[in-house]
Parts: C-alpha cells; structure tokens; sequence
C-alpha cells in the first residue's frame, strides 16, 4: 500500500511533493478560486435539497456534505467527452458535468426514473443498485478500446460497494483487457450505518493491487490531491496504460440520505475531527494565504451558490407531475403489442372516471 | 394469552426475537440489521440483545449473505436472511434458486436448509427506483421453496417463527406499505395451534365474487368488499398467505360457490402469481365458473417513478372494476 | 436464395456470421467462444474470422458478462452474449432484470440496449445438474425483456439475426436437443420479409385441439399430432417462437376454432409460461372454451438426474395424455 | 507475492527449507509411499472412469489427471472433522476422505443428482456452480467459530473460478470475520478452453493479499510442498488466525471433460512440459532415492490401482437405474400438498402404461 496522498493539510498549509505537482501546475488561483466556488456551491444545493425534502418537495436527498472535494475535483479533471457511471451520490460529479441539479431533484420527488440525457452529458444517470455501474463503466470502456478513441471512462462508487461482486468483476474484466477505466472509490466511512471496518479490516486501496490494477490512496478532502491522482489516472488510461483505482478517504458529514438518523450509529467525536478536516475551508485558508481576499471570495461563491439555489428551488417547486400514460412509455424500443394492449385497457379505465 | 397492540413491524420484531430466544441455532444477518436495527428497525434491539454473532451485521454482498447462510445452515444453524429491499434480492438470485432450492434434492434430503429469507416488498411508499419491487412470481416458480407474505400483525408474528421454525427454505414477503399499521399480537401463540404456514384464510366471506389476494393488499381488498356492499354486492376475499404452496381447497372452495374469481397483486401480469391461481383454479373449477377469471394486477412495466404508482398499483377501484368485469358488469366510476 | 442444408446449431453460425458481417457493432461475448468456437460449436470459426475484438472469449463471470455488455451497448455496440448453459444465467440475473430489462424505460427511451442474450436451453440431452434448465420463465415475467425460443434451422438463422437487429434486448432460447438436427436455410432471407420475431406459426393445422408449444418441444407437439391423427383426432400445432410477448391473435383464433387447448412446456408448471397462455386464452377466449385449458409440463421439482430426465420432461404420450384429457376421454395407453 | 513454495523439485531432488521443513518432518517414506499409493490409486480411477465412459457406463467424467499431488496431500493433510466444500473435478480429495468412487460416477451417469452423505465423510456433495461453495465454506466456517471449535472449512475451486463475483464475495466475508476456512484453488492453468492468463495477467495469488488474507503459491504437483502449506493454513484457522489462500500451481493434463477436445485450444509443447512435472514420477524418484525398491512400490501401488479399479468398474455396471417416482422425493423436507397431487398424478398416468 502506498502512502496517502495529500498536497493540502488539514490546515489548508501545502504539502510540496516532487511526484505528484508537476500535475496540478496549472492550478493557479483563478482555477483554485472556481474549485472553491463549486464547492461551495454543491454545499448549498445539498442544504437546500434537504430543506426542499423536509418541505415534502421531494422524498428523499442522499448529501454529498464533506466529500465536495473528492467530487468536484475528479469531475474537473475529466476530458468533457469522458464518460462517467456513478451511483446516486454523485451531485458534486454531475454539477461538474453542467447537470442541472433540478433534473437530479426531479428522481428523488419521483417524478421520474432517471433525470438528465446521459448522451448530453457524458455521465450515466443515477444507479441505484449498489455496484452495478462498475461493469458498464468497464464495458463502455471496452468499446473506446475497439473504437481506437483516448476517451476515458470514469466510475464513481462508496467503501460498501467494494464488496459487492459485481466491483471485483469488474476490476477483473479491467485488467485483463487494459480497459481505460478509472474506479473512483469514495471511501466516506459508511454504507448506511456500516462502518468501513465491517467490509474490510485492511485498506480497500490494496484490493486493486491484487487485481493487478494500479492503486492510489488519496486525502478526499484535498482538491489538490485528487485533481493530481485523478489526471494521472486519466493520463494513463489515455495513453492505453489500462485500469487505474482511486480511493478517495473521505467522510460522509451527512445522513446516509435525509431518511436516516446518523445518532444511531455514528460516533460523535469522530464527526467532530472530520469536521477539522473540511474540504471547504481548508482551500480557503490556502486561497488566503496566497493572498486572495478571503471575505471576497466567500462573498461571490455564495452569490454563485444564491443563484443556483434559487433556481434549484424554483425548478423543484415547478415542476409538474409526469402523464398519469406515461407509465407504458418506452419499456420497449420497438412496437409490443400486448403492452399497447394494456395501455389501451387502462386508458379505459381512466376515461371511466371522466365520464 | 398475553397480547399487546403493536405494529406489524414490531410484530415481526416480536416473532425474531421469540425465535432468537426459543432456539439459539437462529442467527439473524443482513446489512445494517445489527447496531441500526434495519433500515425499517424490524431487527431494533436484537443485537443488543442476542450479540453480535446471533446478529450480524454483514458486508455489502447480498449473494455472500445467502451463499453464507447455506454454509451455516449445513451446519444445523437456522439463519434469518434479510434483503435490505425487494430489489436488492437479484444479487442472491443464483445461491437461492441453483443452492438454497434445490439442496435438499440434491441431497436426497440429507442437507435441510432451513433459511427464512426476509424481503420487505412492494410499493406504496413513495420510494426510489428498485424499493418497491413485487418479486414473488421469481420465487414462487422455483421448486423447492416455499413463498409466504404476510398482511397483518398476527399473521406477521406468528408465520416468521413458523418460517423460521420450516425445515424447509422460506421466501418470507413483508409488505412495507403495512409495517406501520397496528393490531392485537399475541407473541407466544403455539404455533402447532396455529393455522399451519401454508394455508389461506377467508378474511371476509361473501357469496358473489371471490377476490383473491394477499399481502399488501390485503386491506385494500377488504375495503372493496366493505364498499361494494353499499352497491349490494357480496364480496369473499381470500389472504393467501402462502403463494407456494396455494393452498388451493380454500380457494377453490369460495370459487365453486361464488362462480367468479379475481385476483389481485401488485407484481406484474405476465406469467405473474395471478395467471396461476387463475389457471389451476380453471383446472379445479371449470364447470363452475360463471366468467373468466379476472386479474388485476401492475402493469408489465418496471415500476414506475413514484409520482405515478398509483396508476400501476391496484387500489380499491381498480379491484371493483375487476369485480364488475367478472360480474359482466361494466362500471360505471364515481 | 441459396438455401443449403445444415444443422440448427450451424444455422445460428451462419446467422451470427451474417450479423457480424452486416453491422461491425455487432461484437460476441462470452466464455469459451472464442478459440473454443463455444461448447457447441455455435461459434465456431468466428474469432478466427472477424478477430478477438468482436468475438471475445471473457473471464469466467455471468455477471460481468452482462454488466460490460450494457457498457458496450451504451457506447453504440450490439453485443450477443453466449450463457453457455440454461442454470449459469442467474449470476446474471440481477444485470439482467435490474439494468437490461429496466434501461430504456428509465432513460425515457435515451439509451438502447440491443443485447442479445443467448442461452442454450433445456433438458434431454443426458447432462449433469444445471445443464437441462428451462428458465423461461422468469424472463417473460420480467417487463422489458423480449423472449424468443427457436424450434428449427431456418428459425434459429432468421431470428438470431433479427434478435441482434432488434433495439429491444432480446433473451434467444436455442434448445439443446435441436443443435443436431437439420434443416433446410436460407441464411441471406430479407429479415424485413421474414416473419416478424414476435409471430407465432402454426406448425400443423388442425381441428380437434390446439397444441402450443416451442423450442425442443415442438418437434415432439408435431410427432404427437401425426400420432394423434392415426387415432382420428386432429391436432393443431403452435410454435409460440415468442414467449414474450406472446403471439395471442395466432393462438386464439386456433381457440376459438377448436375450443380446446394444450400447452406444453419443459420447464416447471408453477407460475410458467403454460400459466401465463391458458389464462391469457381463458380471457380472451372463455365462451369458446369446450374444458379448461390443459398443462403439461415438467414437474415442480429441480430438475432429476438424467436418468430420470423422461419421467419429467413432455414426451409425446404426455401430450396425447393432455389432448385426451382436454377431450374429456380417459386415455387408454398404449 | 511470495516465492512459489517447492520442495521436491521436478526431478524428485529434495529442496530443504528451514521455513516449511518442520511442517512436514513427520512424513517418514512410509507415510510418503502411502501418498504415492493414493496418487497412483487415483490417477487409475480417472482411467477406468474414462474407460467407462467411452463404454457408455456413464455421461461424462472430469479428470484428475496431472492434479493428484494437489488433491491428494492437501486432502490428506486434513483432520477428519474440517469439513471440505469442493467442486466438480475433486475425486482425489473425495478418495481421501473415504468416498467411493462409486458414488462420484452415480452422479456422472446420471443416477443421482449427488452422491455421499456429505456428513459422513464431512465434505459437501459436488459443486457445478462455479465458485458458489466457497461461500458455502465460509459460512460453515462461521458456524465453526460460533460454536468455538477448532475445526477448519476447506474449499476447493479452479484458476476460472477465481473470476465468479462469489469468490471475491466469500474473501472478502472470510476476512472480515476471521473465519477459519481455507481456500484452496487448482490453478491447473485452463477454465475449459481459457487459459488462465484470460482470468489475470498478474498471479492469482497476489488478490487474497488485496483482501487481506494470508496467500501462498505452491508447486501444485509436489506433494511435500502441498502438504506444508496445508497443514500451516489449517493450524492458522484453527488457532484463530482467519482463513488463507493457497494456489496450488499444477495443470490439468486430461480434457476438461470426457466431452472436450483440448487439441483445438492447447499447445502440444505445453502439454510435454507438463508432462516432464509429473507429480507422482517426481515422487517415486523422491522414494527410489531414500532408499525404496521402486518397481516393488509400483508393483504394491498397481495392485491397489487393481482393487479400486475392479471394485469401482463393478459398481457402476452394477448400477442400478433410480426409481421412476423418486424424482418427486426430498424436493421439500416437509409435507407439500400440490406437489404431492403432481405425484399422484404423475403415478396415475405411469399407471395407465402398466394396465
Ligand atoms: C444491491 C444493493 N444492495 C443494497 C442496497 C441498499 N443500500 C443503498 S445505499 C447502501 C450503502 C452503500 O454504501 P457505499 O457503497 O459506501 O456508498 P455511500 O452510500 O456511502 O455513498 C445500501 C446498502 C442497494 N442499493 N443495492
Ligand atoms: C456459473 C457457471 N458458469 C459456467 C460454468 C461452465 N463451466 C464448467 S467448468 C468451467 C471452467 C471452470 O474452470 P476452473 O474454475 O479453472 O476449474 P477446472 O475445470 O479447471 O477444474 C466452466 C466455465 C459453470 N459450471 N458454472
Ligand atoms: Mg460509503
Ligand atoms: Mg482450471
């Protein structure tokens, strides 16, 4: 297992490494600046997810609060015709992809199954079954590969996830084909109330190795860090160097979504020294003491981060409930004739009440 | 006798830990069972009770948790799996249906594994995709497993320590849409007292149409039967309870004397648990029947995004509409 | 037209090879397809011919089959995966229902998963435990999945080739019994000419009772009827082809002209295809209907070993059982 | 990875090890010819099984052939109460346990859907699933702790099954737990017609270590190198050390089965070089060099080969066919009313054939 690499310190103090910052070289202040304002920005559409799920507008929120950097980091690092498979806790990654988080609110209201046009986008729309994203990543992959592209395909997924089968096929199926794949493992400490320690008592960064895959432990709440980590692994699967793993050791400051009590399981005092480790402010003091005026900054992110609220809000509040027909839609690509009957039998029904 | 007034979850709660009590060869393992006790809270307090080795908290792997479950079950344990929801049961779908069904088989019966796997099921419940699943056809199409689901308290306490209790694997379907709804329990009924696992019971008589359901929509049904009184017509309805076996005497008892049977679930029609009831109870009553039997039922399409569950559910007026359809009636709505 | 006469199992080659050479995102999955040429020879030839990248031998894991299939589908490919037999598929299961089944329906329709799932099926081939499976079933209750079940050489060309085609996935049943058998096959039939996958066909025209069946049974349906019509009775012969959905119109009209009807299948009867049709027909066909609609099936059990395989599996006495009991007669054997 | 454990080499040379030698100081050339006996024994039952299956006396069989240093010294090494959850291809293991041949070929002539009583020889029927008796094994081994006895669960799988998202599943699980089993795998080189580089392009060693359990790579086809790594995996589980992975490096010199034609995927080089590793000839070199008579030890093992062989060909042409209604029998462990009218039914039919 190689160290952890970390480029920023829990005090927002950098950390030189010869390896790793010829990487992020071009990340000068107007770029660090941004990373902060998204960060900021993704905090604030958590917090007013939540609020909008207490307010009944939606049913449920799963927060991305204290990962910002291991979300918005990796998601800048990607080529904008990468393409991305994560789980449902992928807001950060998906805003950085220029997902309009209405269209993510409009899964959790239930007004639909999936939100955006992965093809717009270039990110898969949410996976709920945990795991199961890692094999189409792999698989989209796979056909970069036949298609001769340097695209890179990009999954997201949590310290759970690692012990579902379906991950370790597909790191399996990665290093056997060399498939331009990064595993992006947000290691947030929990599945639901699970503790990491329960799916493994060694560190999850080893369990690549062992596939044969390239393994990197990174501080996930260091958006240095995982800018370097991540454009290495890009970098590789580019230039056909294969699979590479990432996980990023974070922590989940939220419930498990807005349905889950966190007291129950969750040791105060270490939500408290995760708390110290924030990603936000740690950037912050970086900006600062490299001279940036700190009120200022914060200032324009929240302005950034107002305006997207209000919109998020005005988009949730708005929108509309799907056709009550719309149920028989697209279950098939091509014609099917006893699910038109239904449909047809259905719409009957409904016109019985009209009547 | 000692009852209390609990809900159905906590009846469920009550009939685990009973079993944890009764035969320490129980152990309990799933995701989050232990320390949170469920995500639904159906395990709360057990493994604070019972331990950590009665109680287990598993890692993320629902076909390790089966695959395991059999290991201990080879070795005289009696575990009680639980899949977190309906749609997460997929993963162990090839330990249950290629091992967990067929070992007693195989084995000629050498090998029982007596492994209770509990599914909270259905929808409802305003949840996400793959939370409200209605899987029962999968399983009750396996030979070599049995298939319960259970629609009230008692029936919830009791039958989870008769599951538990079975040689025989059980398929154990909690409807979520009834976790929170509350009824008289007794938790220590005898169970060789009790009607046995596999039999069905009439919830309501009636003498014009049977409507066959179970689980979930249970109530809904006896809601229907209540309202279609008002319109003068006698509605039998019939809770499953098991859906493998049917216990097809009491079904086919109600049908030749109503003449007309519906049936109702909310899982999808095609070759769903609906089409055998209908089938067999042809088979058994042809000369009986009056119309065919009708079935209401979600649609054949995934479960659609919350907002529009109610138009895939069946509800009280979608079983009258089946009740006036069998009755040759056409409905006219409210 | 060059027709030439080949085995159903060279028939699926040469329809493979077509599909591969039409559309280069048409790419082959699977284990031991590869240098191998399958198990069954079914892909034989073809990496030699269009390579490793388009017919990939893969690591020996269902899922991962599936799952790297739905990415490959999701970049524009056609995969065709093989399942090398019918009990290996449920490691896949939940890829399968979870994601396959689900994946158009939840991108509204934005992305398409042509996949074909190739699965030799069923039993009478004298093999071991998890080789003679008829899991049929299970996918047709799955909404979102088509279900195909081929029966004969030109079939199997034509329909792999329209299965590949088609921007539904597609689970294509070959069963095993028939790889050997021969037929006559136009491998280059216009598939826009062709019947279309959906269609049932009648295999046999015939007046005293409709026979339904498919795959490896069809051949025994026809034999029965041929056998039949020594004894005076006429038997009309349906190959579903389709299993899901099911081809109703082709069936009821036979129904309503004979008023009696067999459905007859390998895999288990308890919530199985034979459920799902005798309904479906008892619906749409009730006062047609001269007797209830008759099943015969394999038994509830898992499958026996194969010694015992003729005392499971529809044979043609069984059948003619099923149409002397749909007769109302006593058969008296011979 | 750790060295590959040899201490017979492939001339019959013994190589001393101050590490594993005392693990093994106990096999004295009595006990070292009664495991060449056992090799030999075996390697004829996989003979006459293929004879008897190109007589038509059964369906198919799965040979041994190049494994029998691998089944036979890691099955000897076991206690009688460790409790074995195996594959198809574990005759040699199965010989060791007291199980008659006999019983295996039921299964492969289609007699029966398996064969022992998996309590009297405390090893699991076959598995045909591939990879799904390792979660069996660990779950036993689960049992095992709970009731705080020493015994070890022993689950043998193939190079191929490595690849099953169960395998990964059931590691993981072992490691979480610290459950006693061990795992031990055939890396007989092929899975059917894939080789195993098709599974992995690293070893398949290196991936127990990713999930943080103990691995070694063994010379497969040495005996004492078998044997030491055995009994150090065994006395690890049963003081509470948690499970281990051996890879037994041999290769599978027969077909796959009765049914395959390796000649379509294997090179004929390979096979020779293989050939030249043979454990049992490695092993009478070993014995003739102590001291032994090499042709008297033949002649004792051949006569051996002789009774099995005799007795084994005796029972399966002896077999006789199950009864027709069987088939409804042991499906459930209690009364099932509808199958029990599918029985009766089914009777009445048979019935109507004998009137
Ligand atoms: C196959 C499957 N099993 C169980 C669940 C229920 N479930 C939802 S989230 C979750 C925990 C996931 O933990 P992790 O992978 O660490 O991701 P995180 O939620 O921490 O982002 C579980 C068990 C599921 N969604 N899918
Ligand atoms: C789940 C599953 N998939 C596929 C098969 C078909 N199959 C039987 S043996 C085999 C190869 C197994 O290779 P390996 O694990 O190396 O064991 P070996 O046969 O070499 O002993 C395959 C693919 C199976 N039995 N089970
Ligand atoms: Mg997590
Ligand atoms: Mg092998």
């Amino acid at each position: 297992m190689p160290e952890t690499v970390r480029l920023l310190d829990e005090n927002g103090v950098r950390i030189p490494s010869p390896q790793w910052d010829p990487l992020i070289d071009d990340l000068d202040e107007a770029a660090l600046a941004d990373l902060y304002e998204d960060m900021v920005v993704l905090r604030r559409i958590d917090a007013e997810a939540t609020a909008l799920q207490r307010q009944g507008e939606i049913a449920l929120w799963p927060p991305v609060y204290g990962q910002e950097a291991a979300q918005i980091a990796s998601g800048r690092a990607l080529r904008r015709d990468d393409f991305v498979f994560g789980s449902y806790r992928e807001t950060g990654v998906a805003y950085t992809r220029g997902i309009d988080p209405v269209e993510i609110a409009r899964v959790w209201r239930g007004a639909a199954a999936s939100a955006w046009n992965p093809y717009e986008f270039h990110m898969a729309t949410a996976q709920v079954i945990i795991g199961a994203q890692t094999l189409h990543a792999t698989g989209y992959a796979l056909g970069i590969q036949n298609d001769g592209s340097d695209q890179v395909a990009v999954t997201y997924f949590g310290d759970g996830a690692m012990s579902e089968g379906d991950v370790s096929e597909a790191m399996i199926f990665a290093a056997t084909y060399g498939a331009p794949v990064v595993f992006f493992c947000q290691n947030n400490q929990f599945a639901i109330s699970e503790p990491v320690t329960l799916q493994s008592k060694t560190p999850l960064a080893d369990r690549p190795v062992g596939f044969g895959i390239p393994s990197v432990q990174v501080d996930g709440n260091d958006v240095l860090a995982v800018t370097a980590v991540m454009r290495q692994a890009l970098q590789r699967a580019r230039e056909g160097g294969g699979p590479t793993y990432i996980e990023a050791v974070t922590y989940r400051m939220g419930p498990h979504t807005t349905a889950d009590d966190p007291t129950r399981y969750r040791d105060p005092a270490e939500l408290e020294l995760w708390g110290k480790r924030d990603p936000i402010s740690r950037l912050r003091t970086l900006l600062e003491t490299s001279g940036l005026d700190g009120p200022e900054l914060e200032a324009r992110a929240a302005a950034a981060a107002d305006r997207v609220a209000a919109a998020f809000r005005a988009g949730v509040q708005n929108m509309p409930d799907p056709e009550p027909m719309s149920v028989f839609d697209n279950v098939y690509a091509e014609p099917h004739h006893e699910l038109d009957r239904q449909k047809n039998e259905y719409a009957r029904y409904l016109e019985g009440f009209a009547s | 006798m000692t009852t209390q007034t609990v809900t159905m979850g906590k009846a469920l709660n009550l009939g685990l830990h009973r079993a944890l009590a009764d035969d320490d060869k129980v152990v309990l393992m799933g995701e989050d069972i232990g320390r949170l006790g469920g995500v639904y809270r159906i395990t709360d307090g057990l493994q604070a009770e019972f331990g950590q080795r009665r109680v287990m908290d598993t890692p993320l792997a629902e076909s390790a948790i089966l695959g395991t479950a059999i290991g201990l079950a080879y070795r005289g344990y009696r575990p009680v799996v639980e899949i977190q929801f309906d749609g997460f049961v997929y993963p162990a779908f090839d330990q249950i249906v290629s091992q967990v069904a067929k070992m007693h088989a195989r084995t000629r019966g050498l090998v029982k594994l007596p492994i209770t796997i509990r599914i909270p099921v259905g929808g409802g419940i305003g949840s996400a995709e793959h939370h409200s699943e209605s899987p029962e056809a999968y399983f009750a199409h396996t030979a070599g497993l049995r298939v319960v689901s259970v629609s009230n308290p008692q029936d919830a306490c009791t039958m989870i320590r008769q599951a538990i209790a079975s040689d025989d694997p059980v398929v154990f379907f909690e409807p979520k849409r009834r976790y929170h709804v509350k009824g008289e329990v007794d938790d220590a009924l005898d169970l060789a007292a009790a009607p046995p696992l596999g039999a069905a019971r009439v919830a309501r008589p009636g003498t014009d149409v049977t409507l066959v359901t179970f689980g979930g929509l249970v109530q809904t049904a006896l809601d229907a039967a209540a309202a279609a009184e008002d319109e003068g017509t006698s509605i039998e309805v019939i809770d499953l309870r098991s859906l493998s076996p049917v216990d097809y005497d009491t079904v086919a008892a109600s049908v030749r004397s109503t003449g007309r049977v519906v049936i109702a679930h909310e899982g999808p029609r095609e070759v769903g648990i609906a089409a055998e009831v209908a089938q067999t109870i042809t088979e058994r009553c042809f000369h009986f029947l009056e119309a065919a039997p009708v079935r209401v039922t979600g649609h054949d399409i995934p479960y659609p995004p919350s907002k529009l569950e109610k138009h895939h559910l069946p509800d009280l007026d979608r079983m009258l509409d089946g009740v006036d359809r069998v009755l040759g009636r056409t409905r006219v709505s409210a």
